[in-house]
């Protein structure tokens, strides 16, 4: 491959690691729009900040627990209002300047403070934040019983303020300054990200690699046949599609990882007859979720019941009455609903995504089966959004990945009908939202579970987010690959990724 | 004798292209001057020849009669009225009494129409006879034009230039017009079909009394089919007159040249001299005084800077020259 | 003096054209349905934040106040900044329209040595073997979908022969000639195609005409014959053919472009549509439009220059 | 005299999927030096394809398929291409009759001009010397600027004028005119024509004229073939071409033009039009025009014979045209009967 | 000059073998589309979760896709929509973009001017970028499509038509008819119309071509017709992904628009010549 042949040639007097790539070359989607954890971030932005950023605390790697990351520990005060954590000595950032305790001042006030962020909410707890550059000290406004795992998520990480002071916020989004095992090298917009080893990076002998070389292809196809030709080393988020041609390729190697994401059907509420809670549970039951994955996932899925993935395990609720696939028993309710000679409505699905039409052109096929007729709309990103947000859709597909390991976040997303209207699907189950909001605080775990699992139940028999299947993630890489490893939360571990030569 | 068409001053000049740098550069718009002042009038019943060489503005003359284009200045009465200026549904109603031959056999008649719908086209449109009345009418008209009606439903691509030609005759004759204009009905015809497309015009003229604009830049046709001729150069007639006279005596250097370089058909007959140099100048730039001057072997020096007056020399023959030749004495002197 | 007319009255035009082609675009932009500030925040933003967006992007002030910056913007160059990448768009297109630019070129180039011979040697023996070949050659070329060329056309040189990259773009200069190759034989098939047909019926024509027999009357060589006679006397159709088609071809280039991952105009111009970055596609369009003013502009000289009978 | 040239039995045929287009059909005829050889004919009669032969440029689906064309008693019909092109422009030049469509429209006159000196070895300068003076020589005024200039820019007598430079260039030894003045005015015309005699005279070349106009041979030509339907059904010398023209169509031919006649009497046309070449009439191809045809005309093609050695017909009944007019009654042929004999 | 007249007795098509093949697939092309009930053996957008990616077979003669659908059902029922498009992609512009250049070019003036005018300033919009951004406007789907390329589309028949008529106004029979006294309406659309209108037609034979190409594009492009409605282009855009291991989903429908794609090629050079023979 050009990119490893090009780092032997540089790399080779310098490092004595001589069997490894100085250099791996990862194929992705898109490009970044930001490196800042606390402008509009999404997929695309966050495989980078991670690598760049870091916060006090992690999720560990099977996403199970909470681990110390900038923090070696931590004390929370009875009223669990005040957190205060003890700092790892002589950090510093990826520009040999050290971390200051404004610099974490400023980074949790920013991120609970600029109005840009979509994911302010992790952050709006807070009442206020002291450092004196050796510990940390949280307050909160009240009790928040997912705050530890907040923490984890990519907004609340640690930056320079110093630099950020210098350049402004737009440059600042541009040149992303933090104390993670990489720093941003060289971006050249919609080609690559160019990511170097952080040279203070406070951990010994981490990274491995030297340079990672984030490479742009707008393709999923040509992406393929870029890692089949030795253009690029990894491929990220292999879609199912392509994972069968690239088996049969020498020198690939697929990879999966156990993730937490999950595809759901969104049915609007507020458009008939996707009102009619039995219309919508008929839909549900006419689903065959298992031929679906299938199909769809090419086996690196399974049917989802629950609104949480079962990679959660502590949040899962394996209790969960649901029914099964049963196309007579969805005719019978549809016609108890009132709908003996069946329903129509839209699905509006993104378009130039294959998962979601795949999933629409199965839905469609399946759901004719039991008297629903579904057409499927296509609209590209803008459009759709445009929709979601009038609830001006009937129907549609979308997607979640946790981003720490407590349910909050999706539970607030999917049932807060401030936030986006419990999730485009227009229901205001203002009992649940109050059950959900009292989950929130609620201090004791064994209780919390309990609530979670109710909470799961009414989401499935509300029937207005219906979950169709979870999938791993699935990534590839050139059979040189060593080490590669991504998270349930999708993110990906490069403390010890190498390429040999 | 009655004028069919008269023709007072007659100017046709076709704006060239006049662009912005021409604008900022205060350039003065130009012309290209086809017809410059031509007066004549056709006479009923008779044959009235035009001939000239390429680009002197016959054709322009024959469509600014016949109100393709519109003339920039001057007059043109047919039967008296002026028809200068009409548009539209009136002008549309006086077009019947005229009509006008083509030059070329291919392009003047419609390649996807059949002759019978050529024909008959016009017939409905114009009413000019009983719905039923029309294929009776058809074939008396290709018969006119020798012409039988077995061809009626054949398309212009399957017949040869003679017979394209005796087709478009029998679209003119069908509005039953009193006047024809033929441009160059025969110059695009082989040698041996002229003479019949000839002999045809001059049977119909007769047979129908229609009166003709003939023309030509085939001295020996003009010569032999019509009765007056008017020799045109450079947009203006210089001689009009009877032709045999014209040919036997020409009065203006330029009829003379052209008779003259006309090959003749006798080989005995060989022409060793020069008789005309030069080609004849651009309409754009006109030149000053006489337009012949350039080219003319008699060419004096008032010739260079004063137009000559258009002028009865004798009865019925007209003459634009300072010094007509065998004349003595110059006019206005 | 009528060339200077020409051009003169060209430029003048361009005037109105741009005028009117900015009101349309900033039009058109704000008929998409779609919420820019919503595609920046993603899908998980609050309304508020949303909110706080649109008044950051400017996008709550009226219609009359948001295209009178953007003329203004246009007049003192300045073109604003990128939505969706937050950067001045004029530093966005920099890099960007050289790749275009070289893609469209180099396709050029291609179809030209494609076309030429093929061209002429179908038209001089018309109706042989030859001749069918490259005519149906041409014809298929035409009515199947450049992406699915181009991936096969990258299956066959970048994974299984491994001459050349599978898309994407090069640092150095050899690289990116390399990187372009693919995608410029490509986008030159369907301009190939047309240009061999209207080679091919140029050359026949234009050996039928009675000057062709009589330079060869001359003694001239065969060769003289074809380059001076025959082929510079197609040239005059195929050269204005061929700029019709390269304005085409900068338009046309959004699939070529993502096909092959390259990071040029078209596909930002597409992106920007769907990412509703108002201040991309406006410039983008008016950066078009002033290309393809240019390029008729061109066509229309070069066009005069090859045939000396045209006078504008 | 010298034979120049001499075509023996030419046959040019256009082979068509579903026709065969017999063009030139047993063409014969010999020119001598510096004399002037008309070939005249109805459009269509194959003229332009017998002089396109001797110069091998007959277009794509047509061929000679026979006979010889002995230039200077070389066979050119077998000749190789390189050989060919040595002839060309140099031995034998060729004038077309359109002058808009026979010289390159996108190139300046004096490229065209130099291309005829392609094989020679002479220098810009000298090309531009010989080409100013070529240019003098036909009658083009400052040649030296309009020599920069397209074609275009000049007008149809000019563009002849030019082409004739341009055939002029390697003073060849036969001049091929096809129909030289067709599309030019009357004053023209003339022009062109005295140009060519006098060249003709100044440089002792020997012309081929081609032409369709009866007046154009009388006025120039020594010695005349009349072609009909790809064939030669008349030759002679002008002169008793025109005072005692004895095969039919030569003779309806000069009756059907209106300027021999006065202005009442009428005009005599040849009834019918020109024969399809690809299917030509059994027998003599003019029969179903002629006017004394009989059986025998219908059924049996004549043969070109020798009325004198100077005068072949291809008639069957060469008795019963003796009385036909000509344009001239013969004794009046004492004067101008210059350069021609045989 | 040409003062001969051709006489032929054979019908000039008769003597074009490429344009009989072009007709032939072309007429085979339309037959299929109106009939693919009849040669498909499955339905198209059927599931099957028990056949996917099934090699060709005489079971599925084409394999079938990663739902298990008869990829020849899906090439066959695909054969309408992509005609649909072509054909209905191309004739609104055929009919006005010919109505409007016959108007402009015989009028000339002012109506010329405004006219080409805005087509002036229509074509400094690529042509893609232009119906992608009226696709966004308008939404995806069939429909659409079909409005994005009229509303584009049209310029191309103007102006050529009009150039035909510049040329044709000037034509002696046009002036004849003017001669006789017609009616503007009448020379326009008996007279002027037959003859300009046939390389409208011819070019729009290779128009609807580049609709279907247009069309797969769009497909490409994500704008495209709505799945899983079966179409040349998006078929080949959905078996992109298996080309690998599974060639037979993209490698049919691919022939099958190359065939179909040349039918109308030959067909639009046959009707030049058979057209323009017919004129002369
Ligand atoms: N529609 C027009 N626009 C501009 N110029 C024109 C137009 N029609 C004719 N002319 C010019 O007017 C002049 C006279 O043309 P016209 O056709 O009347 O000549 P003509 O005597 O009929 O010549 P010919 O014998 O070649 O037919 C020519 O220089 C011609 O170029
Ligand atoms: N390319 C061709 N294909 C078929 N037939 C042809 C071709 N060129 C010429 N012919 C035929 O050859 C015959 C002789 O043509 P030629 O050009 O020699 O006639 P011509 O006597 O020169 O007539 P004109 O006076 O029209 O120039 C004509 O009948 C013509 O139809
Ligand atoms: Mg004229
Ligand atoms: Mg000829």
């Amino acid at each position: 491959a050009p990119a490893a042949q090009e780092s032997s040639n540089t790399g080779e007097a310098s490092s004595v690691e001589t069997e490894y790539a100085k250099r791996i070359t990862i194929g992705r989607l898109g490009d970044a729009a930001y490196l800042d954890p606390n402008q509009a971030v999404g997929v695309a932005e966050i495989t980078i900040t991670q690598q760049i950023y870091e916060g006090l605390v992690k999720a560990s790697e099977d996403c199970k627990n909470i681990v110390p990351s900038l923090a070696t520990d931590w004390i929370i005060s009875d009223d669990a209002l005040v957190y205060t954590f003890n700092l790892r000595p002589d950090i510093k950032f990826s520009d040999g300047t050290s971390v200051t305790g404004a610099d974490w001042e400023w980074s949790l006030i920013r991120a609970r403070d600029a109005e840009t962020s979509g994911y302010r909410f992790a952050a709006e707890p807070i009442e206020s934040v002291e450092s004196d550059g050796e510990t940390v000290v949280v307050t909160l406004k009240e009790p928040s019983a997912s705050f530890l795992g907040n923490l984890c998520m990519f907004n609340l990480t640690l930056g320079s303020k110093a630099h950020w002071d210098a350049v402004g916020e737009q440059t600042y989004a541009q040149q992303p300054l933090g104390t993670g095992p990489y720093m941003l090298e060289e971006w050249n917009k919609e080609e690559n990200i160019l990511l170097v080893k952080n040279p203070y990076y406070w951990r010994e002998g981490v990274p491995f690699t030297e340079e990672l070389n984030y490479k742009v292809v707008g393709d999923d196809n040509t992406r393929s046949l870029q890692l089949q030709s030795g253009d690029i080393d990894i491929m990220m988020d292999v879609p199912f599609s392509t994972v069968s041609q690239l088996e049969i390729s020498q020198n690939v190697k697929i990879h999966t990882f156990p993730s937490t994401q999950i595809r759901y059907f969104i049915l609007n509420t507020t458009q008939a007859p996707l009102d009619n809670q039995k219309v919508r549970q008929a839909i549900g039951m006419a689903i065959d979720k298992q031929e679906l994955a299938d199909i769809v996932t090419l086996g690196f899925g399974k049917p989802a019941q629950s609104l949480l993935s079962d990679t959660q395990i502590q949040w899962f609720f394996d209790g969960l009455e649901y029914n099964d696939y049963d196309v007579e028993a969805a005719k019978a309710l549809l016609a108890e609903a009132g709908y003996p000679d069946g329903v129509e409505f839209t699905i509006s699905v993104r378009s130039g995504s294959q998962v979601y039409e795949q999933i629409a052109v199965m839905l469609k096929s399946q759901l004719a089966k039991a008297g629903i007729n579904v057409e499927l709309e296509m609209l590209e990103r803008a459009s759709l959004s445009e929709k979601y947000q009038t609830l001006s859709h009937e129907a549609t597909i979308l997607q979640w990945v946790d981003d720490f390991p407590d349910p909050s976040g999706i539970m607030g997303w999917t049932i807060d009908y401030d936030q986006c209207h419990a999730w485009y699907t227009g229901l205001n189950d203002v009992d649940l939202d109050q059950f959900n909001a009292a989950a929130n605080v609620e201090l004791d775990l064994e209780k919390r579970m309990e609530m979670y699992d109710e909470i799961q139940q009414r989401i499935y028999d509300n029937a207005n987010v219906i979950p169709l299947f979870s999938n791993s993630f699935v990534w590839a890489a050139s059979d040189k690959v060593e080490n590669l490893k991504v998270t349930p939360f999708y993110v990906q571990i490069t403390d010890n990724l190498k390429m040999k030569k | 004798m009655e004028k069919i068409v008269e023709v007072k001053n007659l100017v046709k000049w076709f704006p060239l292209k006049y662009g912005i740098a021409d604008k900022i550069m205060q350039k003065k718009r130009k012309y290209v001057k086809a017809v410059n002042g031509v007066s004549l009038a056709v006479f009923k019943g008779e044959n009235l020849g035009v001939v000239g060489e390429s680009g002197c503005g016959k054709s322009t003359l024959a469509r600014n009669i016949i109100r393709l284009y519109e003339p920039t200045d001057g007059q043109v009465f047919i039967n008296g009225v002026d028809i200068t200026k009409m548009k539209g549904r009136k002008l549309r109603n006086i077009r019947p009494m005229m009509q006008m031959i083509f030059q070329d056999p291919y392009s003047s008649l419609n390649p996807r129409m059949t002759v019978y719908e050529v024909l008959s086209e016009i017939l409905t449109v114009h009413q000019m006879v009983e719905k039923q009345e029309i294929p009776n009418r058809v074939k008396e008209l290709l018969e006119m034009s020798g012409l039988s009606m077995e061809i009626a439903d054949r398309f212009p691509g399957e017949f040869s230039g003679g017979q394209r030609q005796r087709i478009g005759i029998a679209r003119a004759l069908a509005l039953e017009p009193e006047l024809i204009i033929a441009d160059e009905p025969v110059s695009a015809l082989d040698v041996s079909i002229q003479a019949q497309i000839i002999n045809l015009l001059d049977d119909l003229q007769k047979k129908l009394g229609l009166t003709v604009i003939f023309i030509s830049h085939d001295l020996g046709v003009v010569r032999y089919v019509t009765d007056r001729v008017a020799v045109m150069y450079l947009g203006s007639v210089v001689e009009l007159g009877e032709t045999e006279k014209i040919f036997n005596k020409p009065y203006h250097p330029y009829s003379y040249a052209l008779t003259k370089a006309a090959p003749s058909l006798d080989p005995t007959d060989r022409k060793r001299e020069q008789i005309i140099e030069g080609e004849i100048p651009s309409p754009i730039d006109l030149p000053s005084g006489c337009k012949f001057h350039k080219r003319c072997k008699w060419c004096q020096e008032i010739c260079k800077t004063e137009d000559p007056v258009y002028w009865e020399i004798e009865p019925g023959r007209f003459v634009a020259c300072h010094f007509p030749l065998g004349q003595e004495e110059r006019k206005g002197e | 003096m009528n060339g200077l007319n020409y051009i003169l009255k060209r430029i003048l035009q361009i005037i109105p054209v741009v005028f009117i082609i900015s009101i349309l675009i900033f039009l058109m932009l704000r008929a998409i349905p779609g919420d820019p500030a919503r595609l920046v925040l993603g899908e998980k933003a609050t309304i508020e934040s949303i909110d706080a967006m649109r008044e950051k992007l400017g996008l709550n002030e009226s219609y009359i106040v948001q295209y009178g910056k953007f003329v203004k913007g246009i007049v003192s160059l300045d073109l604003g900044t990128s939505l969706t990448y937050q950067r001045p768009v004029i530093e966005l297109l920099r890099s960007r329209v050289k790749i275009t630019l070289m893609l469209t070129l180099i396709s050029t180039f291609f179809s030209l040595l494609i076309s030429f011979p093929l061209g002429y040697y179908a038209g001089k023996y018309k109706d042989s073997m030859f001749d069918q070949i490259v005519k149906s050659g041409a014809l298929a070329a035409v009515s199947m979908p450049s992406f699915w060329i181009g991936l096969l056309l990258m299956i066959l040189f970048g994974v299984k022969l491994r001459w050349l990259p599978v898309g994407g773009w090069g640092n150095t200069f050899i690289e990116q000639i390399r990187s372009l190759i693919l995608p410029g034989l490509t986008m030159s098939l369907l301009t190939s195609a047309l240009l061999i047909r209207n080679i091919r019926n140029s050359v026949v024509d234009i050996s039928n005409m009675d000057y062709v027999d009589f330079a060869r009357s001359k003694g001239i060589s065969e060769r003289a014959v074809k380059n001076r006679h025959i082929l510079r006397n197609a040239l005059i159709s195929t050269v204005t053919l061929l700029l019709m088609r390269m304005a085409y071809m900068l338009g046309g280039s959004v699939i070529i472009e993502t096909v092959f991952s390259l990071p040029g105009i078209g596909k930002l111009m597409v992106d920007s549509i769907f990412g509703r970055d108002y201040a991309v596609v406006q410039a983008l369009v008016m950066l078009f439009a002033m290309i393809i003013l240019m390029i008729n502009l061109l066509t229309d000289i070069i066009y005069s220059f090859l045939d000396p009978r045209v006078k504008f | 005299m010298n034979k120049l040239l001499e075509v023996k039995d030419l046959q040019t045929h256009f082979i068509m999927k579903n026709e065969v287009v017999k063009a030139v059909d047993g063409v014969s005829f010999t020119i001598y030096e510096k004399e002037t050889f008309g070939l005249v004919g109805e459009s269509g009669s194959g003229k332009s394809q017998t002089c396109r032969s001797i110069l091998g440029l007959v277009k794509k689906p047509g061929k000679v398929v026979g006979g010889e064309i002995l230039y200077k008693k070389q066979d050119v019909v077998k000749m190789s291409k390189d050989q060919l092109r040595k002839i060309r422009g140099h031995e034998i030049s060729i004038i077309f009759q359109e002058p808009m469509t026979s010289l390159n429209p996108v190139l300046k006159i004096r490229k065209q001009i130099f291309e005829a000196f392609d094989r020679t070895d002479m220098t810009k300068e000298e090309k531009r010397k010989k080409s100013i003076e070529l240019l003098k020589l036909v009658g083009i005024p400052s040649p030296e600027t309009r020599m920069e200039e397209y074609t275009h820019q000049f007008s149809g007598g000019m563009r002849q004028r030019a082409m004739i430079a341009i055939a002029l260039a390697s003073e060849p030894s036969l001049l091929i005119a096809d129909e030289p003045t067709t599309a030019l005015d009357v004053t023209i015309q003339d022009q062109i024509m005295q140009l060519l005699n006098q060249l003709k005279e100044e440089l002792g070349m020997s012309i081929l004229l081609i032409t369709h106009d009866l007046a154009v041979v009388a006025q120039m030509c020594d010695r005349v073939a009349v072609m009909y339907a790809g064939m030669i059904v008349e030759m002679t010398d002008t002169f008793t071409l025109f005072s005692t023209p004895r095969h039919p169509y030569t003779n309806a031919l000069i009756r059907s033009l209106p300027n021999q006649k006065g202005a009442n009497e009428r005009l005599e046309p040849i009834h019918g039009a020109p024969p399809n070449l690809a299917d030509l009439p059994m027998g003599c191809p003019f029969h179903p025009r002629c006017k004394f045809a009989e059986e025998i005309c219908r059924t049996s093609r004549p043969e070109l014979t020798d009325l004198t050695n100077t005068h072949q017909v291809r008639c069957h009944f060469l008795n019963k045209t003796v009385g036909f007019q000509g344009t001239f009654t013969p004794d009046k042929k004492q004067g101008g009967c210059d350069g021609e004999n045989s | 000059m040409m003062r001969h007249a051709k006489k032929r007795e054979i019908p000039i098509w008769a003597t074009k073998p490429a344009f009989i093949v072009g007709i032939i697939i072309v007429v085979t092309a339309i037959l299929i589309s109106f009939f693919p009930q009849f040669i498909a053996p499955y339905d198209p957008i059927e599931v099957n979760s028990k056949a996917i990616l099934v090699a060709p077979s005489a079971e599925h003669f084409f394999g079938t896709d990663n739902f298990g659908r008869d990829v020849f059902s899906r090439v066959i029922w695909a054969a309408r929509i992509d005609l649909q498009i072509g054909v209905f992609a191309t004739i609104v512009p055929l009919i006005f973009g010919s109505l409007m250049g016959l108007i402009a070019g015989y009028y000339g003036g002012v109506v010329d001017n405004i006219l080409m005018r805005i087509i002036d300033i229509l074509m400094t919009f690529p042509f893609t970028i232009l119906v992608i951004v009226i696709m966004t406007i308008l939404g995806q789907g069939m429909r659409n499509i079909y409005i994005a390329i009229w509303l584009v589309g049209w310029m191309a028949y103007a102006k050529l038509v009009r150039g035909e008529v510049l040329v044709l106004k000037n034509a002696e029979f046009i002036e004849a008819a003017r001669v006789t006294g017609f009616s503007d309406k009448r020379i326009l659309l008996r007279h002027m119309l037959p003859n300009v209108v046939s390389s409208a037609v011819v070019f729009a034979a290779s128009d609807v071509v580049l609709c279907m190409l247009t069309g797969a594009s769009m497909s490409f492009l994500g704008l495209g017709v709505q799945p899983p409605t079966p179409e040349w282009g998006a078929i080949l855009n959905e078996g992109r992904a298996y080309i690998m291991n599974a060639w037979w989903i993209t490698f049919f429908p691919g022939l099958f628009m190359a065939i179909t794609g040349i039918g109308f090629s030959l067909l639009g050079d046959g009707l030049t010549d058979f057209l323009r023979t017919k004129g002369k």
